[in-house]
């Protein structure tokens, strides 16, 4: 039985097996990276994940904002780059606007994502058909706006398999941004790396609430 | 590639160190991998750089006297987190405002904002200026899309030049746009360079062909040409940047009697050979135009490992230019005594 | 090898063409393949440096202000002919004698002692130094043998500010003699560069080797070393320094307190950021030996084509040197304001 | 039949065919050089005879040994390096010691190659075993001297001969100047890139007198 909401320590936890899974998803991430981009998002996600278990592991935290808070600063200050910025603005953007709630249920993951792509979009500038993690954390955000009554066990399943989806889409797309856009038209038919990583990280967030 | 290093992840702490090492007691490692003068003066309006490692001897190596006040570093090729722009800033702020002047990338600007951010929290008084020198990268008209290249060299120089005597950031802010606003620059790649952590090179190009316009890290340009001679390329670089002045509404055409400064930069592995004989025809292309050339700067100073390019940068000047470029400067990246060549 | 250039048999007369249009007026091309100064002072001892080009910026690019009066310039890696020596040495001369300040090559040695009897024909004055400085080329005993490397860098810079205020011929001769004596290089080489007319590397060297002590063209050194650590290797090659300070008799063993120059150099394609990451380690163990470093020079300015490799030079100083080290300069291959870092 | 002595003109003459078969020989010095040097003997040779051409050609010379001088000057100003130099030093030193001599005789070539030969061993400080090109010519040198009473197509025909089997013996040596001597005991096999180009000389000044 999945888990109806998670207390401020079970949401430390889930941040921890999402740290294990993208930590263990390097070679997929750099592989992702490397067909489109200049193939450091592997590491970079790598270093970003080590640095959340440092900042995370036997912390206690007063709410359950202030857990993904701390991801967001922990990924932003350890990686650099363009996608420190986005993956720490998603964590620090949703984390922010879920106030000092102690529980996680659907509610909060609805707001989570709502502010988190919001919050990335504000500050990359890129758009859903951009080819970017957007178009993996869009998808998730809307639905999980639509599930947020059920169970967060439910709703991340929801979520998961909308930014599972999502990241799908973004094969067809031709990249607009970043050091994609160099390759143009040959950008088509592979994932991309930011897509990947959000998919990864939803899908280990609904594995722990499962 | 054979590299002369420890751990390839440990690269960009390790040469910051180095960094420090060699201004020998004038600057200081700040925070987690920033580089700040020791001697900033109270209330000086401060002037900080910054941006991804590997393109020694900038961003981190214009930091020095007339020049940056500091600078925060990055990993290799990947823009300073916000911690380090927040640490940087801190340490540059003596209670007059700090200057963010940096090249235009995705990266950079939202770890920079970032930084801007934390420091506006702590009550530091922060402006930001972006370097788009690159005219290949975007049309004038979207100066917003255009990337940060060798002209920040010239660009840094003068506005380092600016905060001796500015009084406020505003002064400051005015003085780096206007430098800005002047500087034009072209790149070409032949050859890429490669990722210290992973040795891979980090873009393609067949072996008789030039990248026209291509960016430091090998960002497309707007063509690419046959391999050909110096002659030939150096006219085809400047034609572009002649045509930019041209097509720009901010600016006026290059004219008859204009005087400019002249930057003729390598990517790595061109050789000053290379660049000074570009230079001769340079030289000889403005003259036929009736531009007068100010003075000169030629060296491997925006470089990306060991690429193959050049790229030329020329920064038309005026009376406020003039002044602030003949102050001298001392940094690991640029230095000169006071007034210019011929002068 | 994309190099960019027009004809590859032209290489060097035009790239002393560029480097006199990179000068914009202070320096004027002379006679077959010189440039020199243009605003010599009547009677001043005169300092002439000089050698094959193809290594810029040196050694051309050491003519500036407080720095060589001119130089000769072959063709590339090979001496200047005596009729360049002759035409440059009447050029610098202001009827107070020239010094020759150069890198003990056979080729150099023959052309520039041919030179100076053309000179002396003409009733100028001339003397000549030789810049010996590379350890690992023979022992202190048979220090005629040694080869010139980077260290003719920190030698001209001081003696370029000692021809400020040297009266006679024979008082610049004691100073350059004096920085000679005082400076010890060690390099070492991991791939060759190439020669531009033929496009063909300069020497082999295995993919995982190091030439440690080699010359600046792939001359043998002291030991073919596998591809080690940015440390280990500074360590290995500082040792050589300081063992050689130890052993020649000429000079003292470097001890606690003593202070030095310290110039990191590439031989062109390896990077600003190994340059750096070495220093870092150089800094270290030069503190640990109590040894202060009284300034730092590093970049690429001693260099071979895109050969890869470093050295590190040594000058122990003292007061005289000093002296001249602080005085400002000004040239395309070193800068500086006056003073020192951190001084 | 050949000829008794040479006339400034002719020996003029000569020196422009000299100058013809080095060009032509490009290739053998460039082989040669490329063996045991830096491989670019043949080239260096070709710039400098390239300037006696030009520096002879249709001039007229008071003496003999100016003509020589002309050849030692224009290599000296043309070619730099070592060899420039080398080169130089030979042509100018053996014309000098040729004073106004308006023919060119057995005691010429005596009298051009004995100076030739020690201005070329006083500037290098090469002596003969060391592999340079004063293997060839100071066998020529010492032939020289004891065929000096015969007449100059004679002489040069054996000096050419002891030029040449300096030459090969060189093949033997070990360098011990210049860049060979990075070789070291692999220097052993091939002959030195000078002393080819001073046994191609000589027998070019033979065929011209013969
Ligand atoms: N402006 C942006 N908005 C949203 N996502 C972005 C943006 N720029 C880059 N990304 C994401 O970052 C990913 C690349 O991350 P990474 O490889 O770590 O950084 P870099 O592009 O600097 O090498 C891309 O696949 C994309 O999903
Ligand atoms: N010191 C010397 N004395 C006599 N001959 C020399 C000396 N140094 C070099 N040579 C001759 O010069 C030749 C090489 O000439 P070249 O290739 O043109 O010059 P470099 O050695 O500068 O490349 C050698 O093969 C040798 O015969
Ligand atoms: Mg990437
Ligand atoms: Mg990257
Ligand atoms: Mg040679
Ligand atoms: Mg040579």
């Amino acid at each position: 039985m999945g888990k109806e909401t998670l207390s401020i320590n079970e949401t430390r936890d889930m941040m921890l097996a999402v740290a294990d899974k993208i930590i263990e998803s390097e070679p997929i991430l750099t592989d992702a990276d490397r067909a489109l981009g200049d193939g450091d998002h592997g590491v970079g996600m790598e270093r970003g994940m080590n640095a959340v278990k440092e900042a995370l592991a036997n912390q206690e935290f007063p709410s359950v904002g202030k857990v993904f808070m701390g991801v967001g600063m922990a990924m932003m200050s350890s990686m650099g780059g363009a996608s420190g910025a986005i993956f720490g603005t998603l964590f620090r953007s949703g984390g922010k606007a879920l106030g000092d709630a102690e529980t996680f249920d659907g509610a909060g993951v609805a707001t989570f994502f709502k502010e988190g792509v919001e919050g990335v979009m504000k500050r990359g500038g890129a758009k859903p058909g951009d080819k970017t993690m957007v178009d993996a954390l869009a998808p998730a955000a809307d639905k999980a706006g639509e599930v947020a009554d059920l169970p967060v066990c439910e709703a991340l399943s929801a979520v998961a398999d909308a930014a599972e989806a999502g990241k799908e889409a973004s094969k067809d797309m031709i990249a607009t941004m970043g050091r994609a856009k160099t390759l143009g038209e040959n950008s088509r038919g592979k994932a991309d790396a930011g897509a990947c990583s959000v998919a990864i990280i939803v899908a280990a967030m609904r594995d722990f609430a499962a | 590639m054979k590299k002369l290093i420890n751990d390839p992840l440990k690269v960009a702490d390790e040469l910051v160190e180095g960094l420090v090492d060699a201004y020998n007691g004038e600057c200081k490692f700040v925070g987690s991998r920033s580089i700040v003068k020791n001697d900033i003066p109270d209330n000086k309006v401060a002037l900080l750089v910054g941006g991804g490692s590997g393109h020694e001897p900038i961003y981190h190596g214009l930091v020095g006297r007339n020049l940056a006040d500091g600078a925060a570093c990055g990993d290799i090729f990947a823009a300073p987190p916000p911690n380090i722009v927040f640490e940087a800033t801190e340490a540059v702020d003596k209670g007059n405002g700090v200057l963010y002047l940096y090249g235009n990338y995705a990266g950079d600007v939202m770890n920079f904002d970032l930084g801007a951010e934390l420091s506006e929290d702590e009550d530091i008084d922060v402006r930001t200026v972006l370097i788009w020198d690159d005219v290949c990268s975007a049309p004038p008209t979207e100066k917003d899309k255009r990337r940060g290249i060798a002209g920040l060299v010239p660009i840094v120089k003068l506005a380092g030049a600016a905060s001796q005597t500015a009084s406020t950031l505003d002064e400051l802010e005015a003085a780096a746009k206007k430098a800005v606003l002047c500087t034009r620059s072209v790149g070409v790649s032949m050859s890429p360079g490669s990722i210290p952590a992973t040795g891979k090179p980090t873009f393609d190009i067949d072996e008789d062909k030039i990248g026209l316009g291509m960016g430091i890290h090998g960002e497309p340009g707007v063509a690419e040409i046959p391999m050909t001679t110096a002659d030939e390329l150096t006219v085809q670089m400047l034609d572009l940047i002649v045509a930019d002045f041209e097509k720009d509404e901010e600016v006026e055409t290059l004219k008859e009697g204009d005087e400019i400064l002249l930057f003729v930069n390598s990517l790595g592995a061109t050789t000053m050979m290379e660049l000074l004989i570009a230079l001769r025809k340079a030289k000889a292309y403005w003259t036929e135009k009736g531009i007068k050339i100010y003075d000169v700067m030629v060296g491997p100073l925006v470089t990306c490992q060991e690429m193959s390019g050049i790229s030329f940068s020329v920064t038309r000047m005026d009376d406020e230019l003039k002044g602030y470029w003949e102050m001298p400067c001392q940094s690991v990246c640029f230095s000169k005594m006071e007034g210019r060549y011929g002068g």
